[in-house]
């Protein structure tokens, strides 16, 4: 099992929904992040005071896997994220060395779907 | 008529609540600057053109920079307030009209664009339609057509202008699949209060002293308000199985537009058969027309103003008696069809004036300095892209 | 007038401040609705209930849909001002009313339930209450009963109401064994504020032009407002270590509470000293009363809002001086004990009366349609489960 | 009157916005907390001290208790008002001086030693300066300084005395190596409306009723705002590439600020020059100035209001007419030189007398308890440790 | 040493909190996600436009825990969350190479308690 | 390749940024978080009724890096966030399987920079 962690732009989450869904991962959790990166942010002006705002607001999603799907997963994000500007973005992948659905207290793979 | 000036903030609220958290600045700003520059405007320029007699496309520029607008009432406008309170008070809503387009190209227009457009627009579109209304020697005030509060002036006018920049600045960027979610409602609301409020002084203002039309107005404002409120709650509970909070602040909004040009003629129970038809012509308007043709009117000020101005207008020439104002006229329902039909034609020609010209100064603008920003200024938002702020601290 | 309108947004952010983030919008659109449907209710039949000349336990019908109600003054009620301005602003007092009860349900109550059930409570509680202590032919009235700007009616009436609510439509999940904590004080901030400001409308207005008696109020209210809020914020900093915000705004709402029923019957020292009791009688009711009985009036609408109204109408008659308003009384501290006895009947009266008759009207709506949401759609909140909609974006 | 009272809200929720996620409730609740605690001192004893008739340095005492101030108007004050109105009326002007004191020390004072400064200083620093300008027997009234509605007494006098406890107080930790970005602009932005709102009714009702006036103040309020809110955000556009909102609030204020000395003694065109001018001088003095010395005056209320006071203070000498107001006097641009002297006179008065003894307060305070919060309690910040609150939920 | 992260109802985090302490485990990181999971969304309308509401709020819990405190960490979540409806939540278990204490610069096991 | 995850204190967010950026790591991803630890928090009190607080607002780091820089980062870290003082946080060190950049779809350690 993987853990899939995807760090995107804002305004792709929503094709990068899409597609996760058309790859059948319909599980995700999401949050709101700030990153710096090769992208560069905009710079801030309050009362004549400069900021140097580096930080962007990007989107993190997490998603855990079963091997079979980590391409898949990675085939969707890419497909749905890219837009081949600076700013994209970033996969990370994990070894995921356990899963558990709380529910039913069921382990291993059988819990991430 | 210090009520009025908080409708400009209330309606930068009311706009603000309802866009993404990227642009909330924008509106808060493109409302504010308005409330600056039409000020001094108004009172360089803007007022004489308006108002100055004259039976021209404009007024006569003999009260530039308030050149004999002393404190002497003028008694062919108000008999018993200061001129210069009465200047004041048009002040405002030559400030508010502009300031309702911004919800059509919300999210999406250029700060130096608007800027430039809006002062072209008040100059060569509110200043002569304003004209001819209320102003001595305007042509449709001389035919009689009846405008409380500005209805005709203020809704239609900036609703078709709306209308129309809605369409050729194109739709916002991810409007196409998916609904742009109001960032913060209760601010919404916040704004939808101050607009109430500051419409008692809009409407009962309009009265210019006279005691019994203001109470009437105050009255039917506040009950047509409150009626097309409830009729929009009930009929998102029936559509979309709940009332909204912003369904019902919409509709209540649209009551007010309504009943404005309305207000100094007709009773309260008219009032509220008034306002429980704008809010189903709104509500269709905004739930069916508007997607059934595809155009982003970001914050229906179309569907809203326009729509509610022109019912209004009609509905003026429908239930206006003179039992409620001597001054006025009486509308069909009270055995005078004429009326009906001037409202009709005051309606029309602003309806056509507007978008026209409007149109045409738009056109103008987008050619010399494009009036949508960048696609990449739009995904990053107008706040940091326009004016090199955030609205909030994502962390601290 | 204008000013009282303000009021019930107030208090809706007042509340709205201090739920939690998925019930904003719940408490927002209970008090907006309410604005919108009392304010046709009070049109249609709810003045001539309450205010239309007779002896019984309703006024007569006769005003009903504003018949025969014009501009010109009704000098049993206001000789100086229009009749239907006087109307007005009874309207607005009957719209705040309900809506102080929704701090009490609050983040539970089922929407659908709450319209039913406040329709019913306007219409047979506040509306004989008010009938009775203000009416022409009202029995309170006729006794001598005091009630300058509605303490009884108003805060004692919705107060109780309120209690039984909380009683019998239970705790909230969550509330057992933590305080839900209030998601955006600002906004309470706020709230307060409108609160404060309407309130100069509510207590000023009350004297019906009477110049010199609303200056009266108008001072003791801001004076009342002032050192209740202070006396809130010490007994926080002696038994909590330090001053609250949400401990002196509550204050500050408390004062109010407690002169409106005085305002104009009392000089500002004496309000001082009404001041600091409400603060004080309120601390108790919040603190530790309610802990120790375990209801869970969510936002202390009994503590504040029915402890201070008693405290403030029995404060009348222990304050009250013909010095500062002939048409009024003397009160205990003025040598005249029997108008102590009076405020108390009139308050035991209003307690008995409303808690049972709203006992009542709340079964009925309970057993017709459940008045509490499912555990599910407490969970997730009002916001989503009763309007569909989400009162902020979480990300964008 | 009412509209000011909403301004210390107003400034409230300016100030806000501007401050950290973690400090709000601090700005909120000083601001608050001093309109509870003015409200009362003020009737206690605080207009005795101001006002009450009297040659000294305070006034008399002999209204202390509000003994002897009642409807009747008082002639040598208000002779058309009621004479407790016109108490009232200065009250609010009382409240906000001290708070706008708070943007300079914000996010880093003791809200105990807060308190114990405010009293003091508005015992020893306020009431006095208020006697001399106002009072009957102020030997600078006397002297014939104008000051229309409080450039001297409001602006400057708390602008220096922020000034003196911003470099005292030290700078922010954090302020050293970047900005303090504001936690929330929209609060600002409804801040700015409402103190804009409520500084019609701080200036036009200086006039005291007389309408002329009222209404020339009304107009050069609404425009010096204006057009100074439309400068800042011009020189914001020129020397940062855009035009900031929180440039254009700043200077909006800034306008309201340099107009209220003036205001009812300048015609609209000299409003617009004062204005442009004050936000250019404001403009400096937060950008260039301040960053040069290096004091940490966090909200610059130096910047803003002090400066501004001067500038407008210094202008009434310039621009002053006796064709707007008989009862004033002619500026230098109108051939008397004289007026801009007594002006100069008043200012240097008292930006000396003012820092001068705040300081000594100030430094009373800081020895008997530190006036400053420790270094952790600053980083946890004011809301947590002074008022053991949190201004928003974080997690829900 | 593992690093445990939980998905779990917001309603729960009061109960999995105590739990959580019952079993010695102090040191925790919480935070805000939204998830989309089995469990159904609210549908959302703006003035009549539907928004199929997929997402719903979550606490994220990040706990790093030694290989014996593994089982009464995971037990103690479950005790807490579990409600047995759909939306309970998931327990993923990655393995942490390293762990530092900033204040006092320790490694390994002892800087995670 | 590692993910390293720092919970730090927000005030000290500048320091660590600039610390890193001297050891050359530019790629940061920064979240808002609560914590619980050894560090009290501090109680609230709304309207009497006492709320311990024992959760305090964090700062989340996230850093992926090739095995050069983890010692350059972490050294980075430790010297931007310590203060000496309960509460200074812990830097968490997991083994990254892979790392995607999007715009780019090049994997491994190429893509981390
Ligand atoms: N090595 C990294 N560690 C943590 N976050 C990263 C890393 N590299 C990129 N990110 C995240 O990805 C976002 C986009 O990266 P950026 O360099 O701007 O785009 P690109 O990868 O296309 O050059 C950054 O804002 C940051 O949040
Ligand atoms: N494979 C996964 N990857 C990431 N997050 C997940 C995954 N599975 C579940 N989650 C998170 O757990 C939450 C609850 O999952 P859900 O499927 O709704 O409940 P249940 O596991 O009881 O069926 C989801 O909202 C999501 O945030
Ligand atoms: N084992 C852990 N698992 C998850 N988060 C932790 C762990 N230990 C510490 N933290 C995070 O680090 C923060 C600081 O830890 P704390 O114990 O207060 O400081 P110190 O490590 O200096 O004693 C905590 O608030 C928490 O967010």
């Amino acid at each position: 099992m993987k853990l899939i962690i995807a760090i995107i732009k804002p305004e792709r989450l929503d094709a990068v929904k899409k597609e996760l869904y058309k790859a059948e991962v319909n599980l995700i959790t999401v949050s709101e992040v700030l990153g710096h990166g090769r992208q560069m942010g905009v710079t801030e002006v309050y009362r004549g005071v400069k900021e140097m705002g580096n930080l962007l607001r990007k989107i993190r999603l997490e998603i855990a896997v079963n091997e079979s799907y980590v391409e898949p997963t990675i085939d969707a994000i890419l497909k749905g994220a890219q837009t081949g500007q600076i700013g994209d973005g970033k996969i990370f992948i994990l070894d995921l060395a356990e899963c558990i659905r709380i529910r039913t207290e069921e382990r291993g793979g059988g819990a991430i779907g | 008529t210090a009520l009025v000036m908080l409708m400009t903030p209330g309606l930068a609220f009311f706009y603000g609540g309802m866009v993404g958290r990227k642009n909330v600045l924008g509106i808060l700003m493109q409302c504010f600057i308005l409330l600056c520059v039409i000020s001094v405007q108004w009172i360089l320029y803007g007022y004489s053109l308006s108002f100055a007699p004259g039976k021209g496309f404009w007024g006569s520029l003999e009260w530039i920079g308030l050149k004999g607008v002393g404190f002497a009432p003028y008694k062919d406008y108000a008999a018993t307030i200061p001129h210069q309170l009465f200047m004041m008070f048009q002040a405002m809503f030559a400030i508010i009209t502009p300031a309702l387009m911004i919800g059509a190209f919300a999210e999406r227009m250029k700060f130096s664009a608007f800027m430039v457009f809006m002062v072209l627009w008040t100059t060569f579109v509110y200043d002569p339609v304003a004209h001819w209304v209320w102003g001595v020697g305007g042509w449709l005030k001389d035919l009689g057509a009846l405008d409380f509060a500005g209805g005709t002036v203020v809704h239609i006018n900036a609703g078709i202008a709306a209308f129309m920049a809605a369409i050729f600045i194109g739709k916002r960027k991810g409007a196409e699949n998916k609904a742009i979610l109001p960032h913060n409602l209760p601010f919404t609301i916040l704004g939808t209060a101050l607009l109430w409020f500051g419409w008692f002084g809009f409407n009962a203002g309009s009265s210019l002293g006279a005691n019994e039309l203001a109470v009437n107005a105050f009255v039917v404002t506040n009950t047509a308000a409150a009626a097309a409120g409830l009729t929009w709650a009930i009929l998102d509970w029936i559509f979309h199985e709940k009332p909204t909070v912003l369904g019902t602040a919409t509709g209540a909004v649209g009551g007010l537009v309504a009943i404005t040009p309305a207000a100094g003629f007709v009773s309260a129970m008219s009032a509220i058969v008034i306002a429980i038809f704008a809010s189903i012509f709104s509500y269709i308007a905004v739930t069916v027309v508007k997607p059934k043709f595809g155009y982003d009117d970001a914050l229906d000020v179309f569907g809203v103003h326009c729509i509610g101005g022109i019912w209004g207008a009609l509905a003026t020439g429908l239930f206006a008696s003179k039992a409620i104002n001597p001054a006025g006229a009486d509308g069909l329902f009270f055995g005078n069809p004429k009326l009906l039909l001037i409202q009709a034609i005051a309606v029309g020609v602003t309806i056509a004036y507007s978008f026209v010209v409007s149109l045409i100064l738009y056109k103008i603008v987008d050619v010399l300095m494009r009036a949508r920003v960048s696609e990449k200024d739009e995904n990053l938002g107008l706040d940091l892209t326009q004016h090199h702020e955030n609205a909030y601290t994502m962390i601290e």
